[in-house]
């Protein structure tokens, strides 16, 4: 099975309501500590403070495995620009005001608490069915 | 010196967007009919391409991911792919017509039919992308191309009457005897050729190809603040040579040739070589740009190994886009259509690219998990949603316009 | 041999799977690029009486500005401020302007008399307008040491211009007359 | 050990792949999932990312349908070293099956033309 069989997904609950579909797959990344071995990198440290060299300001991890912790279930497919109700990113406003408003209603179920994956027959597409008691969490990244 | 080549990029990337062959007769049919009064498009559109060009720029320095990566990331595959079809489309479009302007170009040096010159001009071309390194030919191309600075000179040797320039300028109004919708037309396809997405594409892989890091970000400025309204004072100059000289005499520009006689005119011989060897160097950067352009947006879409600091057969799909386009653009050349006339269908192809360029860029530009700290300010931002809201309207208004003037005729 | 072509064959299938979606975009782009052409390429002939006095006009500014972009050019080759080649290709491209307004005027199916009558006078200063461009350039391929054997070179600058101002005086009471500026 | 939370399709998907090089591979088209010990995907129960899939998957994502497993290219997630702006593996592109139309026009076309294999940044 691949993330994209997920997307977009309808998901029912376990009295078969629609909830909705999956629009994002969440996985936690094991974060390898990264021993400071390289050269140069020191002295890059020191100078992130004033002009910081590439990449060094945005997060980049050195990573282990990847496990699915959850389904994002939405009201709505994605749209294209994904994830403001996931974030805290206000500007350039108005745009994530949008598609916020759009995507209200976004929440996070934990992998534990899928109930069944079924592929319908013919189109190769998914179904996802949520366990009873099923609890919707705040979509937020940490 | 140092400084000036520091700034190459930023000039090279300009003389595609304000001085290439389709504008540079664009420019002189505008001073001709309707004088200076689109200079306000001129400005309008060098403020725009500074603040998404310096956004673009900004991104690929701290995040190191250009332009069009961005895009497919932030699109999806179904939007960025729609995107790339009309950007790769307005890339063949002008690199085909600027294949075509350095043999009309030549021509004029040379009285050396044009047809000959279509293989020579892609060949140099080709040698040039596949061989020289990359700032080498932003600095060769950026800064012979700044020669029709020539224009500008003319302009002050004709003495014209500065008050009456100025009047034609401000309040900007279309002369009586043109259509407004022509004046529309024109108005939208000097915006629209102002922020051409081409140049973001290329502005943003050359700061890739340049390594600049965070560290940049001043060159950066610089590039952005130096090269765009260079490249729209040489834009103006044009305009107003053809208004001082051709207007009066009620001369209709619809060549290269006639563009460059009122520069004879005013500097004789001499001011003239320069400013022809100005065209062949502006449309050649040019050429060179839009054909990048080709390869790095298909291949920041699919993902390949692109760029020119790495060895060709290190990126060898990249390569291989560019060699077909060149061949695509001869071949259609070889059909003796009008190189300029080529350019003016790239407006069809705008009204989808730009919004779709636009829009992601100033996403990401906002996004601190490529940014950091480095994201946009408020005054960017409030600037950045009046622009995207112009570009949306010119680019639907685009082709009515077109449809209904017939291109500006 | 028959290896060779085993080879060449077997080139030619994996070129052409990774290259079929490409070519359908391709062919995309060809056939919008074709009907654009054909859309912005083709001008058709105007019926209306309006509508072709309009056409008329439209020809004759062409004219009236190549005639003038000539006159241009040939002064400033007299006072040795453009080069022959320069002069040449100028020449040259409004011999092409002045091409396409004969025969926006020869394909014009005028309705009326009175407009039939316009297109007459239109062409006829067309004409002297193209007599004297195809003068200026033989004149200038003279004075570049070359010649066009086909056409008389004329005396002199002053004749020339004087040829040119003529045909673009017709031109301009030509425009006066099918109401153009 | 601590753990990064990331959404698949805000900050995998589309995204740009690069080998230990910094060279460009391809761009993440999907991600594959397995099971407990590798095996199928069951619902509730442990699943982890087994590999990134690059290629062809992408005509389907545009048009719909679905290319049968065994026919992606995948690259194997413990190849995966870093995730940031970009999936950066520790592995050179050359060692990937997944990367064969690039060596293919790189050995066949590119690599053939004189000056294919010359250094721009070099001197001459």
């Amino acid at each position: 099975m691949n993330v994209g069989d997920l997307l977009d997904a309808r998901v029912l609950g376990p009295d078969d309501a629609a909830l909705g579909v999956v629009v994002d797959v969440r996985l936690a990344l094991d974060v390898v500590e990264e021993p400071d071995d390289e050269p140069g990198e020191e002295e890059d440290r020191e100078e992130a403070g004033r002009d910081a060299p590439l990449s060094a300001q945005a997060r980049r991890d050195a990573v282990g495995s990847a496990r699915v912790v959850g389904l994002l279930v939405g009201p709505r497919g994605a749209g294209s620009f994904h994830g403001y109700e996931r974030t805290d990113v206000r500007s350039p406003w108005p745009i994530p005001q949008l598609v916020r408003r759009r995507h209200r209603g976004t929440f996070l179920v934990r992998w534990e608490e899928v109930a069944a994956l079924e592929e319908l027959p013919g189109d190769g597409a998914w179904r996802v069915r949520l366990a009873p008691g099923y609890t919707r969490l705040p979509p937020e990244l940490r | 010196m140092k400084k000036l080549l520091g700034v190459a990029l930023g000039i090279l990337t300009a003389i595609g967007g304000f001085v290439d062959i389709g504008d540079l007769v664009t420019n002189a049919v505008v001073g001709s009919r309707f004088g200076m009064s689109l200079a306000w498009v001129v400005v309008l559109g060098v403020v725009g391409i500074v603040l998404f060009a310096s956004m673009s720029g900004r991104v690929a320095a701290v995040s190191g991911r250009a332009t069009f990566e961005i895009i497919r990331e932030r699109l999806g595959p179904r939007a960025a792919g729609a995107n790339l079809l009309a950007s790769f489309a307005i890339n063949l479009l002008t690199l085909t017509a600027e294949v075509g302007g350095i043999a009309l170009a030549l021509h004029l040096a040379s009285s050396v039919e044009p047809r000959l010159w279509i293989p020579v001009a892609a060949l140099a071309v080709w040698l040039v992308l596949w061989r020289v390194k990359f700032q080498v030919m932003e600095n060769v191309a950026g800064l012979l191309g700044l020669l029709l600075v020539g224009f500008a000179i003319a302009l002050f040797q004709l003495g014209p009457d500065w008050g009456e320039l100025l009047r034609q300028a401000v309040p900007p109004s279309p002369p009586g005897t043109e259509h407004p919708a022509s004046y529309w037309y024109y108005a939208v396809a000097l915006f629209g050729a102002a922020m051409t997405p081409y140049e973001v594409f290329f502005f943003s892989s050359g700061a890739v190809e340049e390594r600049w890091t965070a560290k940049d970000l001043g060159t950066n400025r610089l590039n952005v603040l130096l090269g765009f309204p260079l490249g729209g004072l040489l834009s103006l100059a044009i305009a107003a040579c053809a208004a001082v000289v051709l207007l009066p005499a009620g001369i209709e520009v619809s060549s290269l040739s006639q563009i460059v006689l009122p520069v004879a005119q005013a500097g004789g011989v001499l001011l003239l070589a320069v400013v022809i060897l100005g065209i062949v160097a502006a449309t050649f950067g040019a050429a060179l740009e839009t054909a990048l352009s080709s390869g790095y947006t298909l291949a920041q879409y699919l993902g390949w190994s692109w760029g020119k600091f790495r060895r060709p057969a290190r990126a060898a799909r990249f390569h291989l886009t560019m060699i077909v386009a060149l061949l695509v653009a001869v071949g259609i050349l070889m059909t003796s259509v009008d190189p300029v006339a080529v350019t003016e269908m790239s407006v069809v192809f705008s009204a989808v690219a730009l919004p779709l360029t636009y829009v992601p860029i100033l996403v990401v530009a906002n996004d601190p998990a490529y940014m950091g700290r480095h994201v946009n300010g408020r005054v960017a931002n409030a600037l950045g949603m009046v622009y995207l809201v112009i570009v949306v309207v010119a680019a639907v208004a685009a082709i009515p316009l077109m449809i209904a003037t017939g291109a500006g005729s | 041999m028959r290896a060779l072509a085993r080879r060449a064959d077997h080139q030619g299938v994996t070129q052409q799977t990774g290259r079929r979606r490409l070519a359908a975009a391709g062919l995309a782009l060809v056939v919008t690029l074709a009907a654009l052409l054909a859309g912005t390429g083709c001008v058709a002939s105007r019926q209306e009486p309006g509508q072709a006095t309009a056409a008329v006009a439209d020809a004759l500014a062409e004219a009236g500005s190549a005639g003038e972009t000539a006159r241009i050019a040939v002064g400033l080759l007299d006072e040795g401020r453009v080069t022959g080649p320069v002069a040449d290709t100028v020449l040259l491209d409004q011999l092409r302007v002045l091409d396409d307004a004969e025969s926006a005027l020869t394909t014009l199916v005028p309705p009326d008399a009175a407009s039939s009558a316009r297109r007459t006078t239109g062409l006829d200063a067309v004409g002297d307008v193209s007599d004297a461009v195809v003068a200026a350039r033989a004149w200038v391929a003279a004075r570049s040491g070359g010649d066009l054997a086909s056409h008389d070179v004329p005396a002199s600058s002053d004749v020339l211009l004087a040829e040119l101002a003529t045909a673009l005086d017709a031109t301009d009471a030509a425009l006066a007359e099918a109401g153009g500026p | 050990m601590t753990e990064r939370l990331v959404d698949a399709r805000l900050h995998l998907l589309g995204r740009q792949v690069l080998d230990t090089d910094g060279e460009p591979v391809r761009t993440v088209d999907d991600l594959e999932l397995a099971g407990p010990g590798g095996g199928e995907v069951r619902a509730g129960q442990e699943a982890h990312v087994a590999a990134v899939l690059v290629g062809p998957v992408l005509a389907t994502r545009l048009f719909g349908g679905r290319v049968p497993d065994s026919m992606l290219p995948r690259i194997a997630w413990e190849d995966v070293g870093h995730v940031g702006t970009a999936v950066e593996l520790t592995v050179g592109s050359d060692r990937l099956d997944a990367d064969w139309v690039e060596h293919w026009v790189r050995e066949r076309l590119i690599g053939r033309i004189p000056g294919g294999r010359h250094d721009p940044e070099g001197d001459g």
